[in-house]
C-alpha cells in the first residue's frame, strides 16, 4: 500500500519534470585502462590474425551457392537490401527495411526469410534450434558468417531513411534502457558506461560509435568458450538471459530493433568481423 | 566427413610463413553433453606438412590442443609454385590433406 | 496530467491499463513489443518485464530522479527490508566468499528453488586474492578496516546487499533479498565476507 | 613398410616417404618415433619426460615462448615459440598443472623448417607453459612462461 502511495507521490511530481535527454550524448571520459585489458588487447591480435570463423565463413559460402531444402534452389536470388544475389556489401547495410515484408529485418532473420521463400525450409524448424552447440552449428549461422565476411573493410551504414528504419532505432533504444525484470537491468546496465568489466571482461558502452562498433562486429564470432559460431542473434538471446529476462524469440522485432540500434550507433565505423570473442 | 582446412602461405624472402585453421572438436573425454553423458576422447593426434612431396614439419598432439586448431610455422628455402601440403590424422582414424600453391611474395 | 505522469500510472500494471488512444509512445511500445517477443522459460515470466515503482520511476528520469522522489521512495524500499529475527548479521566470511564468487541464480537456465550467488565479483574487488573482478561497483577491499565493524556498518551493509534501492534508488545493483535471489543466511554470510576482521577483505 | 614410412605416408603414396627418407628428410630416431602414448598419457612432467626419454634439460633463455601473462581464455591460450638454439631438431610442449601435461611435441626438418611454431591450447588452471628443445646432436634445453588462468565472463 505505501508502494502504491508514494508512486502516486511520484507520478504527481514527475509530471512537473521536463523529458529527460537521450543518455549517451555527454562527453566521453577517458576510458580506464587496466594491466588484464592491456595483456587481453596484446593478444587480439593474434587471435584474430587466425580465427577458426573463416571455416565458418567458407561453410556458409558452400549453403549459399548449393541448392538446398525442399525447393531445391540456391540463395542466389537473396535480396539482403542491394538486390537479389548481392552479397557483396549487404551486411554493412542491414537492417533496413524490406517492401516485401513490410518489416525492418536485420542479416540472420533476412537470411532465414530467403530459406524460407526461396528454398521452402520451414521456418518453425529452423526456429526450433537456431543456436550453436559443440556438435551443431545451425545453417543460418553459418550463412550469416558468410554474408558478414562479405562486408570485411566496409564502413557500417544501415539506412536511416524511412519511417519504418527510424521507428526501429527508436524502439530498440527504449528497450535498450528498459530496466525490469528480478535484477533492475537493461541493457545500459551493463552497456551504458565506459571502461566497466564484469569480472576481467571487457564491456563496450554501446552508446557510442567507436565501442559499438566492438560489440557490432565481435558477432557473427567464434567464441572460445566452447569453440563454436555464434550470431549476434545469440549474442542478445544471451543478453536477455543474463538481464534475467524470459526468452526472446528467435528473430523477433525486439530483437531486430535492438540490432537496429547498436548499429546505427557504431554507423560510419569500420567493420572487421567476423570476430572471435571469450 | 572432415572439413576443409584453411592454409595460408607467406612468402617473404625464402621463408614461407604458415598458418592453418582446422576443423576438428578435440575432445577432451572430459566434456559432458547435453544429456549429461561423457563425450569420448575424440582429437587429432599427428600433422605433418610437406613442400613439394617432402616432409618438413610433424607435431604429435594432445587434446589440450584447442578445439578447431590454429598452427604456424615457418618454411626455410621455399619459392612460388611450391606445392604445400598439410595432413592431420585423429584417434579415430579420421585424416584429411589440404594442398596449396604457394603464391608469390 | 502530461506524458510522464501518464506513463508512471500506466506502469503500475502497463498491460492491464490501455495505453491511451493514439499514443506511440516509444517507452509503452518497447514494453509491448517485449511482451510480445519474449516468451516464458524456466522460472523467468512474463510478470518479470512489469516495471515495479522503483524501475517505472528509474526508467522515467534515465536514472536521475528528483532527489525528495528518490528519498520518499527509498524509505519505501527500506521500510519493506526483512532484518533477520535472531539480530545476528554477521554470518561466515567462507561461505560468503563462495557466494560472491557464484554468478548464478533467476535466469532461465538456472534451477527453481535452488539458492544462486551473489554475482559480487562480476562488479566488485573483493577479497585480495581473486584477480579477475568487475568494475561496475566501487572496490570493497578493505571495507571493514576502512569503514569500522560496528553494529550501524553491519546494519547497512545487510540492508545493502538486501535492497541496495533503499539507499540508491537507481543503483545499478540487484536488490538481492528483496527478490529473494539470496537467502537471509547467504546475505549475513555476504555481511560477514566484508565486515568480519578476519576476513581475507580486511588483511 | 617401417613405422617410419607408414606414419608420414598418410594419404601420400609409401614411395613418396621412401624418397623422403633417401633425401634425408627425415631421420629416424625418438622425435620420429610412433605418436607416444606413455608420454601423452603421463600425468606428470617428470613421468612425460621419462617416456619422451628426455634427461634433465638444461635451462636456457634461448627458447622465446610468447603467451600471455593472462589468458583471455583458457580454452584458447596462444602461445609462440621460438628457439634460438642451433641445430633445434624438436620442441614439446608441456601444460605442467593440465591432468595430462604433455600437450604436443614438433619436429623440424632440418634446413627446411625454422625452429618456431605458433599453436593455441586449453588450460584448467593458472600454470606454466615449458618448452623443452632436443637440438640434432642429443642435447637437451628448457624454457617456461608462466599464464595466468581465471574466471572471464558473468559465470551465470
Amino acid at each position: 500500500m505505501t508502494r502504491a502511495l508514494a508512486l502516486c507521490a511520484a507520478a504527481a511530481f514527475i509530471a512537473a519534470l521536463p523529458v529527460p535527454p537521450a543518455a549517451g550524448q555527454s562527453k566521453p571520459p577517458a576510458v580506464e585502462r587496466d594491466a588484464t585489458t592491456e595483456e587481453f588487447e596484446k593478444f587480439r591480435a593474434v587471435l584474430e590474425a587466425d580465427n577458426p570463423a573463416e571455416l565458418f565463413e567458407v561453410k556458409g559460402e558452400e549453403l549459399w551457392k548449393t541448392p538446398r531444402g525442399p525447393k531445391n534452389a540456391s540463395l542466389a536470388a537473396c535480396d539482403l537490401g542491394l538486390g537479389p544475389g548481392v552479397v557483396k556489401g549487404a551486411y554493412v547495410q542491414l537492417p533496413r527495411y524490406f517492401a516485401d515484408t513490410g518489416k525492418v529485418m536485420d542479416a540472420e532473420r533476412r537470411i532465414v526469410h530467403c530459406m524460407v521463400t526461396l528454398q521452402g525450409f520451414d521456418a518453425a524448424a529452423l526456429a526450433k534450434q537456431p543456436f550453436s552447440t559443440e556438435t551443431r552449428t545451425p545453417d543460418p549461422v553459418a550463412l550469416t558468417t558468410f554474408v558478414a565476411g562479405q562486408s570485411r573493410g566496409m564502413k557500417i551504414a544501415p539506412p536511416q531513411s524511412l519511417p519504418q528504419e527510424r521507428a526501429a532505432f527508436a524502439l530498440g533504444r527504449e528497450i535498450f534502457f528498459y530496466r525490469a525484470g528480478s535484477y533492475d537491468f537493461s541493457c545500459a546496465s551493463c552497456h551504458g558506461e565506459d571502461g566497466k568489466r564484469i569480472r576481467t571482461q571487457q564491456l563496450p558502452n554501446l552508446t557510442r560509435p567507436e565501442q559499438a562498433i566492438r560489440g557490432y562486429q565481435g558477432w557473427p564470432g567464434y567464441r572460445m568458450t566452447g569453440g563454436v559460431m555464434h550470431t549476434l542473434q545469440w549474442r542478445l538471446n544471451d543478453c536477455f538471459r543474463q538481464q534475467r529476462f524470459p526468452e526472446p524469440e528467435y528473430l523477433s522485432d525486439s530483437l531486430t530493433a535492438l540490432l537496429t540500434y547498436l548499429a546505427v550507433n557504431a554507423k560510419g565505423q569500420v567493420y572487421k568481423g567476423p570476430g572471435i570473442k571469450r | 566427413m572432415a572439413e576443409p582446412m584453411k592454409i595460408r602461405a607467406k612468402l617473404e624472402g625464402d621463408v614461407l610463413d604458415v598458418r592453418v585453421l582446422m576443423a576438428h572438436p578435440m575432445e577432451t573425454g572430459q566434456r559432458k553433453d547435453g544429456a549429461g553423458n561423457l563425450v569420448p576422447l575424440h582429437f587429432i593426434q599427428t600433422i605433418t606438412a610437406q613442400l613439394n612431396g617432402k616432409p618438413v614439419f610433424q607435431a604429435d598432439t594432445s587434446q589440450a590442443i584447442s578445439r578447431n586448431p590454429v598452427f604456424g610455422f615457418r618454411l626455410k628455402g621455399a619459392k612460388a609454385g611450391d606445392k604445400l601440403s598439410i595432413t592431420w590424422t585423429d584417434n579415430k582414424g579420421d585424416k584429411r590433406t589440404d594442398e596449396i600453391v604457394v603464391g608469390a611474395a | 496530467m502530461n506524458r510522464l505522469a501518464l506513463l508512471l500510472v500506466a506502469a503500475l500494471a502497463p498491460w492491464t491499463i490501455a495505453p491511451p488512444a493514439g499514443a506511440d509512445d516509444p517507452r509503452t511500445e518497447a514494453a509491448a513489443t517485449l511482451k510480445r517477443d519474449l516468451k516464458p522459460r524456466g522460472i523467468t515470466t512474463l510478470d518479470l518485464l512489469v516495471e515495479d515503482g522503483v524501475q517505472a520511476v528509474c526508467n522515467r528520469t534515465d536514472d536521475k530522479p528528483p532527489k525528495e522522489l528518490a528519498q520518499r521512495l527509498e524509505q519505501d524500499q527500506l521500510a519493506g527490508i526483512r532484518w533477520p529475527a535472531d539480530g545476528k548479521l554477521v554470518g561466515d566470511w567462507k561461505s560468503g566468499e563462495r557466494i560472491a564468487q557464484n554468478g548464478r541464480g533467476m535466469t532461465w537456465s538456472d534451477p527453481a528453488g535452488t539458492p544462486g550467488g551473489g554475482s559480487c565479483y562480476n562488479c566488485h574487488r573483493i577479497g585480495p586474492e581473486e584477480t579477475s573482478f568487475g568494475s561496475i561497483g566501487p572496490s570493497l577491499l578493505q571495507f571493514g578496516k576502512l569503514r569500522g565493524y560496528g553494529p550501524d556498518m553491519q546494519r547497512y551493509v545487510y540492508g545493502k546487499i538486501y535492497n541496495a534501492k533503499a539507499y540508491n534508488l537507481c543503483s545499478l545493483m540487484p536488490r538481492f533479498g528483496h527478490v529473494g535471489a539470496l537467502t537471509e543466511q547467504q546475505i549475513k554470510d555476504l555481511v560477514a565476507l566484508l565486515l568480519d576482521p578476519a576476513s581475507p577483505v580486511n588483511k | 613398410m617401417t613405422e617410419l614410412s607408414r606414419r608420414t605416408a598418410l594419404k601420400r603414396t609409401g614411395a613418396l616417404a621412401a624418397t623422403a627418407i633417401a633425401a634425408g628428410w627425415l631421420r629416424p630416431g625418438a622425435a620420429l618415433a610412433e605418436w607416444n602414448k606413455g608420454a601423452f598419457e603421463s600425468k606428470t612432467v617428470a613421468d612425460a619426460l621419462k617416456h619422451l626419454k628426455i634427461a634433465t634439460p638444461a635451462d636456457t633463455k634461448d627458447i622465446v615462448i610468447r603467451a600471455p601473462d593472462i589468458a583471455e581464455n583458457g580454452a584458447v591460450v596462444p602461445i609462440e615459440i621460438q628457439s634460438n638454439i642451433p641445430g633445434t631438431k624438436s620442441m614439446v610442449v608441456l601444460l605442467e598443472k593440465n591432468p595430462f601435461p604433455y600437450a604436443a611435441n614438433f619436429d623440424f626438418a632440418q634446413g627446411a623448417a625454422l625452429p618456431f611454431v605458433a599453436l593455441r591450447v586449453k588450460m584448467g588452471e593458472t600454470s606454466n607453459v615449458r618448452v623443452v628443445v632436443t637440438t640434432a646432436d642429443g642435447k637437451f634445453f628448457t624454457a617456461a612462461k608462466e599464464v595466468k588462468v581465471t574466471i572471464g565472463g558473468c559465470g551465470g
